[in-house]
């Protein structure tokens, strides 16, 4: 593991060209094989990976990473195991940890989210999505990752207006999370219209954040599709989630479903290349 | 939106300006009776709902506890609890913010039915989510929300109880929340839920001062409610709080007491993240829960624990954050009675005054049998009796035949077959 | 004791000092208010029983039929149907009487549960007597009754339904008459007992009185009200055709209909001795039956048939015998609904208006759908909803199963299992 | 059949000796049986025999005498057979029909109570006891009586006050019937206290008319007893009703049961006469 308590390497990671960010939940099936699917996707050109830290309510989840939650708190995971999942991790892209606001509440000694960030700095993450954390409840935690050099990445939803959206980007670092529709995370088939919408309003901010989008990319076709629509980065989690969920159901060897996730991976982020090449976004 | 440290509003950005929106509608139609929405509400409550609900004395009880207890009877309420106060106030206030559907969680059924009665009362479309242990449990409760015409969605997921409802109805909102409402059930979720739902079940607390001064000639010394969220407490406790009727005058003299479940036992199975009880006042910690920071059942990480109460309507792991706070401020005793005194309690009530609590009422009841001495809480005590025990029969009784209580009713009247 | 050539008193000799002691106490505790006893239960039914009960307007049923229909709310009365009135009114009235016990029985348990909660609340130990088919297929009514701690003795003769009840509640009383007062649960039996439980069923009529004046400023131009024995139908009637309140004007101009049950067919199996219906007032012949001489299901030897309805309630083959004089005397209107039309207005009075009715009550409401032009019934209608549907929840899915009722919801969000 | 339109025979029935009152439901269990069994009763000395004509409401008697009713109406008996049963009995003994009071009510094509008196007197019926008929409902029934020289036999309970004693004397003929105990028919092991009491008070208003006591009598002693207390008849019928239950029952020959019948018959009708026997009463 090469993090640390360094800066944040978020920013650096949207730089040179269209990200590939897949979500998965750590631990989910069991300890080792996460940590080899989380490999698996750096080898297939992750750029940023958002690693789920297990809540039991995940209320903006969809079935299928509700399913991965239960999976990975079933196999033991705790936060102090999500830590040392973090530590034992052979990754060199940047780790974003995404996950509700009580168990970073609740870590530590004192009052409020102060110590999960540190540890968490100090282990090798280098950012967070917490979906149940608005921006009128986000101070303490924006405070905090200001405090050890992390970013904190916000999302931006289809229904958000105009007046909360600056107030959004004005909070957030790293990238900003663009929800591609309304409902909860979840493989769909196409992309909508409201995510080329979202992309525009967060263009007028005038900001320089990128704009990673998620919720239903799936595909080579959606990565390439949103990174077309004006986004920089292409989030992936219940397509890859998927993957796990059939391995454990199947019974498959981790290594087999660590090439099917690294297969898919390749993929989408060929998918985002894609849109980058003149020609291929042309004959869309 | 805080009380105190408490409330708050936890939720997904998708969900935020549905909230404000929201916000906005409860402060122009709630607090400032806009387009004359309390007074439809009043009216709507009144006929519909049947309120006033008639306070009490309970003679025996009274001679029992040398003490005059009297009781708030929100079992006559329309649907046979106090939660169609709220479900019809969020349905017409849906209605008023000009959305056209409304979606709901439930998990025994109790505020699935009452929402289902006021959308149907109201011509909303309705879907509820529950749980498919629960539907299959609670079979009463599905027919009759299914018999009002809302559309009774099953939870396949997980354990398939209110967590995963919950969770369903959440994702329903985010999905679809510019046309719809989603009613919570209890004072619990970001703000402006759990003062509104206090609201909508304020008259409780504003009829009690009424009638008790009608029935004594002055206010109560102990209010008692049971709290599983908190919805019926805060609803007679409100006025005592904060008094918004035209006589505040000895509110402050009024002590409080919100009973919980204390389940088998307080003590938390740490290992196995289970929590025996429903008390989250007495023994929870701060936490941040289906939207808001308050008293949770959690494991040291913040994961939430199960929690458990032979009634269903106590099951929760949190609880309402103005509660928490009163409790907090020492403005309100959280105490607490276990499965068996409120069993007993069941009985008794039943057997002495003619009135088959709700299991969730029975907490209530059972605190002054729990009393060293209930004298002590004064001359005057109101219970509310937050709803029937209709929708409590089977399960009552197979928790008493598994229990040696001393006043369970033999059921050797039947012919050999079971208790359902 | 009689009402035209109806009414009468056809009891063993053994009984009558007990019923001329009744009488002398009707006389003097409930029409003479001797000792406060109707202050007293003025008092009881409003504060344990939640008098008055609304009377709200049915926005969409009055839109359906072109006419303004308003429901006057029995449902909400305490235990769910107007039954209470009668059981606790008798129930006190007995304790006036220095008795020391109570008997009563009952066929789908209203009444008996009714009985159970008056004795509970007033310390009267208190025996229902029910026939054992009935038992096994009331269970939640039994479970009711046992809770309040009512002694519920199974009868095992014939076929073990309300009239074996009947009989055996009989010879309970015609032993043990000296110290126990037998609370019949309808309009029927010997005099004072048709007029005794209309009278304690009259603040329904003068609610709706003084309700009609506040919602619309006049009386209705029609009331309508289902009709088995006739207990809420001639308690909604009473102030109607016999006023007593401070306001008797207008009162002739109410039209009254009483809507019994139609069952499957008005025809009548003479061979095998069963009505398919329990229309006495539509298709009856004068007879003696139950202490009172009045309209009756009965063959040309005057041998009692069986009745039948798809509600329990209205399952009885004879009716009040003042009910019956009114119908003779054309001032109460007899019609009838099958059992098809009663259902389905069960499922529409629940879907357009969020109240369940009880299948009794759902004959009332299917009038108005029966009727060619619903708006020649007049300006306002005030239907009696008698009580609440929670009892018939299983009773009604299986009914409607088997037909093809076009407003009947699909059950199928249970899991592949039966309807119970 | 001997009876007839002539005056009723009762009153003759008690002149010489205490009556034995027997009862038996007719038609139970079937037209044939019961007739063997009336007649088997007149042979053991019956005095007067109480004729049930079944009603399907039968609120005044306990179990045993319900279920004879529910048996001879299973067995097809109306009220027109009860005719014909009547007419076919071979018996020279008086006959009191005893009914409810809505059968009689609805004979015939003219209201009220005279078309089946007038019926009943011309198949040999000589008088009447209605169990729900009290003096405040027994005019009509009074005057067809009257009318056909048939008695009706009123009922005085034990709660009978004296105004009702009174009320009652003055309306019956024939014997009045006296209610042994409170409650319903059936038999019971011993005679009460309240019989003798009600006797004293029947004999207090000075009425001639002979008084048969019923409710619960079963045995020689019981019989005994109560004429020793006063009667002048004991009326017998669940214990008769008893025997034809188990006859049925058990599947026996119709003679077996009648033979039976008999037997209890003479033990009651002994019992009776043995409290005219100086000696035996004062043995008691």
């Amino acid at each position: 593991m090469s993090g640390g308590t360094g800066e944040s390497r978020i920013p650096a990671a949207f730089e040179s060209e269209p990200a590939f960010v897949p979500y998965l939940a750590a631990g989910d099936p069991t300890f080792e094989a996460s940590l080899a699917y989380v490999e698996a996707l750096e080898r297939a050109g992750a750029d940023v990976i958002e690693l789920g830290l297990p809540f039991s309510e995940p209320i903006a989840e969809g079935p299928t990473i509700q399913q991965a939650v239960v999976r990975s708190l079933d196999g033991g995971m705790t936060v102090e195991r999500y830590f040392e999942f973090v530590a034992a991790l052979d990754v060199d892209v940047p780790l974003v940890c995404m996950t509700y606001y009580n168990l970073i509440y609740q870590y530590g000694d004192e009052e409020g989210p102060e110590p999960f960030v540190e540890r968490a700095a100090a282990e090798g993450i280098d950012g967070f999505v917490v979906p149940d954390l608005p921006a009128e409840e986000a101070g303490p935690l924006r405070a905090a990752c200001d405090a050890h050099g992390r970013d904190l990445v916000s999302i931006v939803a289809p229904t958000t207006r105009d007046d909360r959206l600056q107030r959004l980007v004005d909070l957030s670092s790293g990238y900003l999370y663009v929800q591609a529709r309304l409902g909860v995370t979840g493989a769909r088939a196409s992309v909508s219209d409201r995510t080329t919408e979202s992309l525009a309003r967060v263009a007028e901010t005038g900001t320089d954040l990128p704009r990673a989008v998620g919720f239903g990319i799936s595909s080579f076709e959606q990565a390439r599709d949103v990174i077309a629509a004006g986004a920089d980065g292409a989030i992936v989690g219940s397509a890859l989630v998927d993957i796990v969920a059939e391995g454990h159901a199947e019974d498959r060897p981790p290594e087999e479903t660590a090439a099917e996730l690294e297969a898919l991976g390749r993929e989408l982020k060929e998918g985002a290349l894609a849109a980058a090449e003149p020609e291929a976004s042309q004959a869309d | 939106g805080k009380f105190g440290d408490y409330g708050g509003q936890y939720v997904p950005e998708a969900l935020m300006p549905a909230i404000e929106e929201l916000t906005d509608a409860y402060e122009r139609y709630v607090l400032g009776n806009e387009d004359g929405f309390m007074d439809e509400f009043r009216r709507r409550i009144r006929d519909f709902g049947g309120r006033p609900t008639p306070m009490g004395r309970a003679d025996q009880l009274s001679e029992r506890y040398g003490t005059e207890v009297y009781l708030k009877r929100e079992d006559l309420l329309h649907g046979g609890a106090h939660k169609l106060n709220n479900a019809l106030g969020q349905c017409l206030l849906a209605k008023y913010m000009g959305k056209e559907r409304i979606v709901a969680e439930t998990g025994a059924g109790q505020h699935g039915t009452a929402t289902a009665m006021a959308a149907a009362h109201l011509d909303m479309p309705c879907e509820i989510y529950m749980g498919r242990r629960d539907i299959n449990r609670q079979r009463p409760n599905v027919f009759r929300m299914r018999i009002n015409g809302a559309e009774v969605t099953p939870v396949e997921v997980g354990r398939g109880t209110l967590k995963e409802a919950i969770n369903e109805t959440m994702r329903d909102w985010a999905t679809t929340v510019e046309t719809t409402h989603y009613i919570i059930g209890s004072i619990v979720g970001p703000h402006p839920f759990p003062s509104m739902v206090r609201d909508f079940h304020r008259p409780i607390s504003a009829e009690t001062k009424r009638q008790s001064r009608e029935a004594f000639g002055r206010l109560p010394d102990a209010v008692v409610a049971c709290a599983g969220g908190g919805s019926n407490t805060m609803g007679i406790f409100s006025e005592f709080v904060d008094p918004r009727d035209s006589d505040p005058e000895g509110v402050d003299d009024v002590d409080l007491y919100a009973v919980e479940a204390g389940g088998s036992t307080l003590d938390v199975d740490e290992e196995r993240g289970v929590a025996p009880n429903s008390a989250s006042l007495s023994t929870g910690t701060e936490g941040v829960l289906h939207g808001a920071r308050t008293k949770v059942l959690q494991d040291t990480d913040g994961q939430i624990m199960e929690s458990h109460s032979v009634s269903s309507g106590l099951d929760y792991a949190g609880v309402g954050p103005e509660l928490a706070n009163l409790v907090e401020e020492g403005r309100v005793d959280a105490v607490n009675v276990d499965d068996d005194a409120a069993l007993a309690a069941f009985h008794r009530l039943s057997q002495t005054e003619g009135i088959i609590p709700a299991l969730e009422t029975a907490h209530a009841v059972a605190y002054l049998e729990q009393h060293d001495d209930p004298s002590e809480l004064g001359e005057y005590v109101v219970i509310n009796v937050s709803g029937r025990g209709d929708k409590d029969l089977a399960a009552a009784m197979e928790e008493t035949a598994g229990r040696d209580l001393p006043n369970a009713p033999e059921m050797d009247v039947f012919d050999g077959e079971g208790l359902r």
